[in-house]
């Protein structure tokens, strides 16, 4: 007789421990199955479908790292399941079922030096990979992560960013606002730009892009022009997901199914697919 | 072979029917589709069994992947949340007078649903099913499933039992346990026949699964299926599409009565604090099915989804799945469009871009 | 036997206590009930009353809604033609719940079920009068089942 | 047919002469009982243009398509298909201006149903206006059009309205059992025009009002309200149940609100002047009451 439990679609129980107001729109959920573990293991860049009956379930990127006990989601308000998300309190308890999506290849990227690309909510999923490369500093060469947001108060835990990850040995952050506003010195103007100005060479380094489509276009533009091969620039795309198992058809692009094959893609793998979006 | 006069049908199905939930073609008010076997009985209007229908107007995937069905009940209160799982209930079904072509969708249907992590909604159906494949010995002008390589006489490969429809008579064969089960179980209904009336069908199935397959006037001969799978980057940015999506309505018959598409939503009832969660049909003609929650949808325009449509069917699944396009060649699609949309004209437009 | 036998007898006969659902416009039918209320006027308990700011305010959906989640019965109470607060307003709630109030009879919902009625203000009386009569009406007919979803649970 | 074919085609090759850009017809179809919506911008493509026996699809929809909105079109529409496209106009969604239209003196067309048995199209043997008179080029003979008497109009609706409610209610509660909700009605339909439907069927993205579940009161919704909402519209051009391809008699529900419109505000046919506004966008001091046909005025 078929097992319905062992169905990839049932979602197992996990609660909300801990919430943190990141921005106006973005919060982000600690959470713990029932005694207080990791739900599930995944790797860095996997993804989770959170499941909030009745509102539905949605799939996020998981960006704590696969090391820590807990799993933590960064969730802009947007759409009817996570403005539910938005409506929970700690100790409140929700579905999750997982991991879903294929890891950024860390092992590959070990003793190369990486290149860290992030644009607004894009961060989220990014965060779990430079968590799990500055625990495990030594195997990885020079780290530069650039950050850009619309405005200095949009960046989701600007204390770690600013004051965590700089202390690691030759880790060096770079943070760019679209405006800069409440007396921002740094960088103003868009990351594409920004890339540009830093001028990064390619040698030895694997770039990793992660935000809304249009600054992926240019960025991923920019560091082909700038000499990287597009194998090395790993970036994500973005679809509607519904079942997080490569069944349901939704995110179907080419012969790939986003929720299943991605959300990773290399460039390379991305320019051999007919369709783009 | 045995043979099953057709005056006992109804006996023997009525007795079928203790042990599965049969179903069959039934014509009501000059259709023909799966019904029910005690629809049949005790259905006041006059429904008869019809299985000299080439083709039910719906496909039988939807007794293994039906149009809706809930796997899940939730019970939320305040922070507490509990799940509870729906168990199929009822006797297993049994297809009686289903086509080798929906006989061979169910495989592909297997190749997505059966293939890691195997979907069990779809399992626990698939399992439990009985199927009865009735062999065609002719062919309807929208068929066009030898250009598939399936065989509508029947091949006698994954049904539990195939049979042959002629003068007063069911012909019967089995082609697993399970058939040969029902064979002998409920043998006061067969009786044997003369191995002269056994080699005549069998010859009479040959001819006819060999003319097919050489006649030459379909057009599916000219350009083939397989066209769109060699020339993909030419034909997918050829303007075909805007041209055949000038007509196209958005509407879901050709994905919901095709056998083999399989895409789903996932939705949520609520009744206050408890409700159900449930997986329903859904097609990439819709306009929203690839809309995100910030509104964008990257496949806005008709055309881009009638091709969608067209490629993960002779593309994109035969390269995931190593050529087994997901097509049958049953027709339904293109006999019941309301626009006429046609694979046969689609591949005609492809093959024209090929050679200019 | 009296109108008040039968009912009583079918309501201890199986228990059932029917949903009504009405729709009561905010500036007559509702403070019509109102009146009801202070006045000391009973009338059953099974109305369940949704103020509505007028009575061309509810679309058909509502009404299609209410069976679906368990209703029995729905009334939509307004201003009498003429009377309403925004002139024109239940001039076109007539129209468009004759129409509406015929299909649903022709697609099978019993006529009973969907009442359309002018309730002013001043009116309690006949908010009373009109609950309990809808009420006994529905004990009659029974469980409204046609339509409500049978996922639906209480 | 063939005479109105080759007059199709000269007014098409003309017009694309001079100042049109896209001309909307029928063609044939892969089998002789097809006939499917052509759209033709250049000269020498005007010989695919064909009307048969099977040219039933309303042409008028296709204007409110959004890359058509700009263009110069000619059209062909039927007697049925010009009463939608007058109702289009009336609720002002499209733009007579940039618009050609020549009228076709319809001679009543066929159906070929799932046993392929060839019969009169069900929306011809009710059909009230087969010319469309307003128009100055009509094509085909006007006496080879069909003569229906006006109570054709109504007689399927009358015979429903006739059994007893329960009755009705095992009807429809048997035809609507075989949606599979594949929204080919809604999209068909020439007044069907909101960009998007309240009835979109439960896309979990956003609020619906109702959801795709196989649930006989979801199916009861979606089929009432998508009724409701051409209260005073429908024009009974017989696209919906053309359709359908489970054979669910849809027009007998908008024949109904139809019929039931003509009796209550007697404003049977589609005015053009100004001022008359759609039946249920109207009001009379002295309207009937809500009661079965407007009659028991409540108490």
């Amino acid at each position: 007789m078929t097992d319905l439990r062992k169905d990839p679609l049932i979602p197992g129980k996990a609660i909300i421990t801990a919430i943190r107001q990141d921005t106006q729109d973005i919060k982000t959920y600690q959470v713990r199955d029932i005694n207080g573990g990791k739900p599930f293991d995944f790797e860095p860049g996997q993804c989770a479908m959170l499941s909030l009956p009745p509102a539905g379930e949605a799939i996020f990127s998981i960006t704590s790292s696969p090391l820590a006990e807990m799993m933590e989601f960064s969730i802009k308000n947007a759409g009817r399941v996570t403005s539910e998300i938005h409506n929970l309190k700690i100790g409140d308890q929700i579905g999750i079922r997982g991991p879903y999506g294929t890891p950024f290849p860390v092992t590959d990227f070990e003793d190369k030096d990486l290149l860290f690309i992030g644009g607004g909510i894009g961060l989220a999923p990014l965060r779990s990979v430079i968590k799990y490369v500055l625990k495990k500093r030594d195997n990885f060469g020079k780290v530069d992560i650039v950050c850009g947001c619309r405005t200095c108060n949009d960046f989701v835990h600007y204390q770690e960013i600013t004051e965590v990850w700089p202390e690691k040995s030759e880790t060096n952050v770079y943070l760019t606002v679209d405006k800069a506003t409440d007396g921002w010195t740094g960088f103003e103007g868009y990351v594409p730009e920004y890339i540009d100005k830093l001028g990064f060479s390619p040698e030895g380094k694997t770039a990793i892009v992660c935000g809304p489509p249009i600054m992926i276009k240019f960025v991923v533009q920019q560091l082909k022009e700038s000499g990287f091969d597009p194998a090395d620039i790993y970036t994500t795309l973005e679809l509607k997901m519904k079942c997080g198992i490569g069944k349901c058809g939704r995110c179907n692009i080419g012969s790939k199914y986003v929720c299943k094959d991605g959300p990773v893609f290399t460039a390379k793998e991305l320019s051999g697919l007919i369709e783009t979006f | 072979m045995l043979k099953l006069d057709k005056d006992k049908l109804q006996d023997f199905l009525t007795e079928l029917a203790e042990e599965y939930q049969v179903y069959l073609p039934i014509k009501k008010n000059q259709q023909t589709d799966f019904y029910s076997f005690e629809k049949l009985l005790n259905s006041s209007k006059v429904l008869e069994i019809d299985l000299d229908a080439r083709l039910s107007v719906k496909s039988p995937k939807s007794f293994l992947f039906p149009r809706s069905e809930s796997y899940l009940e939730f019970k939320k209160d305040n922070e507490r949340l509990d799940f509870k799982l729906k168990e199929l209930t009822g006797k297993p079904n049994l297809l009686f007078g289903i086509r080798n072509c929906d006989q061979e969708s169910f495989k592909l249907l297997d190749k997505v649903f059966l293939q890691e992590p195997v979907d069990r909604l779809y399992q626990r159906r698939r399992e439990s099913t009985i199927t009865v494949v009735g062999r065609c010995l002719d062919q309807s002008e929208t068929c066009f499933c030898q250009l598939f390589d399936i065989e509508p006489a029947a091949s006698e490969t994954g049904a539990d039992l195939y049979y042959f429809n002629s003068d007063h008579n069911l012909y019967f064969t089995a082609a697993s346990d399970q058939g040969e089960l029902i064979l002998s179980e409920y043998s006061q209904y067969f009786n044997n026949l003369e191995s002269e009336k056994e080699t005549e069908l069998r010859m009479q199935a040959e001819k006819f699964n060999k003319t097919i397959s050489t006649n030459s006037n379909n057009p599916l001969t000219i350009n083939k299926p397989e066209l769109l799978y060699e020339n993909k980057e030419k034909i997918f940015n050829s303007n075909i599409w805007q041209e055949l999506a000038n007509r196209c309505l958005e509407c879901g018959i050709c994905t919901y009565l095709c056998p083999t598409c399989h895409c789903y939503d996932i939705q949520d009832y609520a009744s206050d604090q408890t409700g159900e969660r449930y997986r329903c049909w859904d097609s990439c003609l819709f306009s929203n099915f690839t809309e995100m929650a910030h509104g964008d949808n990257p496949r806005e325009e008709t055309y881009q989804r009638l091709r969608q449509r067209f490629f993960h069917k002779l593309v994109y699944f035969p390269e995931e799945q190593k050529e087994s396009l997901a097509c049958v060649g049953c027709g339904r699609c293109l006999g019941n469009c309301p626009v006429n949309i046609d694979i046969t004209e689609v591949l005609a437009l492809a093959g024209g871009v090929i050679n200019d | 036997m009296p109108v008040e036998e039968t009912v009583n007898t079918q309501r201890e006969k199986n228990n059932f206590e029917p949903l009504l659902v009405a729709f009561c416009c905010n500036w007559c039918s509702y403070a019509g009930a109102d009146l009801a209320g202070t006045s000391r006027m009973n009338y059953p308990e099974n109305i369940k009353i949704i103020r509505v700011p007028c009575s061309c305010r509810i679309n058909p959906g509502f009404v299609l809604r209410a069976f679906q989640k368990g209703a029995d019965g729905v009334l939509i109470a307004g201003c009498h033609p003429g009377d309403c607060h925004y002139m024109t307003g239940n001039y076109h709630t007539r129209r468009r719940f004759t129409v509406f109030k015929e299909l649903l009879n022709y697609m099978g919902i019993e006529e009973d079920r969907f009442k359309v009625d002018w309730i002013s203000a001043s009116e309690g009386r006949k908010f009373a009068d009109t609950a309990t009569e809808f009420t006994n009406k529905l004990i009659e007919l029974g469980p409204a089942r046609k339509l409500r979803d049978s996922r639906w649970k209480q | 047919m063939e005479t109105i074919t080759k007059q199709m085609r000269k007014l098409a090759r003309e017009s694309l002469e001079n100042r049109l850009d896209l001309i909307i017809g029928w063609e044939e179809g892969r089998f002789d009982w097809q006939s499917k919506p052509a759209f033709i911008t250049e000269t020498n493509e005007v010989d695919r243009l064909s009307f048969n026996d099977y040219s039933l699809k309303n042409l008028a929809g296709y204007l409110l398509k959004d890359k058509f909105k700009n263009k110069n079109i000619g059209i062909f529409l039927k007697g049925c298909d010009y009463q939608a496209f007058k109702q289009l106009i009336n609720y002002n969604q499209i733009n007579p201006d940039n618009i050609q239209i020549w009228g076709i003196a319809c001679p009543g067309l066929k159906e070929k149903d799932f046993n392929g048995i060839i019969s009169e199209a069900e929306r011809c043997q009710r059909c009230q206006n087969p010319i469309p008179e307003e128009l100055e080029t009509i094509i085909g003979k006007a006496e080879a059009a069909i003569q229906n008497s006006p109570e054709d109009k109504y007689q399927e609706v009358k015979a429903l309205e006739s059994m007893a409610t329960a009755k009705r209610f095992d009807y429809w509660k048997e035809k609507l059992s075989d949606c599979i909700r594949c929204y080919a009605c809604r999209n068909t339909c020439p007044l069907c025009e909101c960009k998007t439907c309240m009835l979109a069927g439960g896309d979990s993205n956003n609020d619906d009002w109702i959801d795709s579940a196989k649930e006989f009161s979801q199916d009861f919704f979606f089929h009432s309200i998508r009724a409701f909402h051409q209260a005073g519209r429908c024009v009974d051009c017989g696209e919906c149940e053309e359709v359908c391809p489970v054979d669910i008699p849809l027009t007998k529900i908008n024949n109904k609100i139809r019929h039931d419109i003509e009796i209550l505000y007697d404003q049977s046919e589609i005015t053009e002047e100004e001022s008359v506004k759609g039946p249920l966008l109207d009001f009379r001091e002295d309207d009937p009451e809500p009661g079965i046909k407007g009659g028991t005025p409540n108490a």
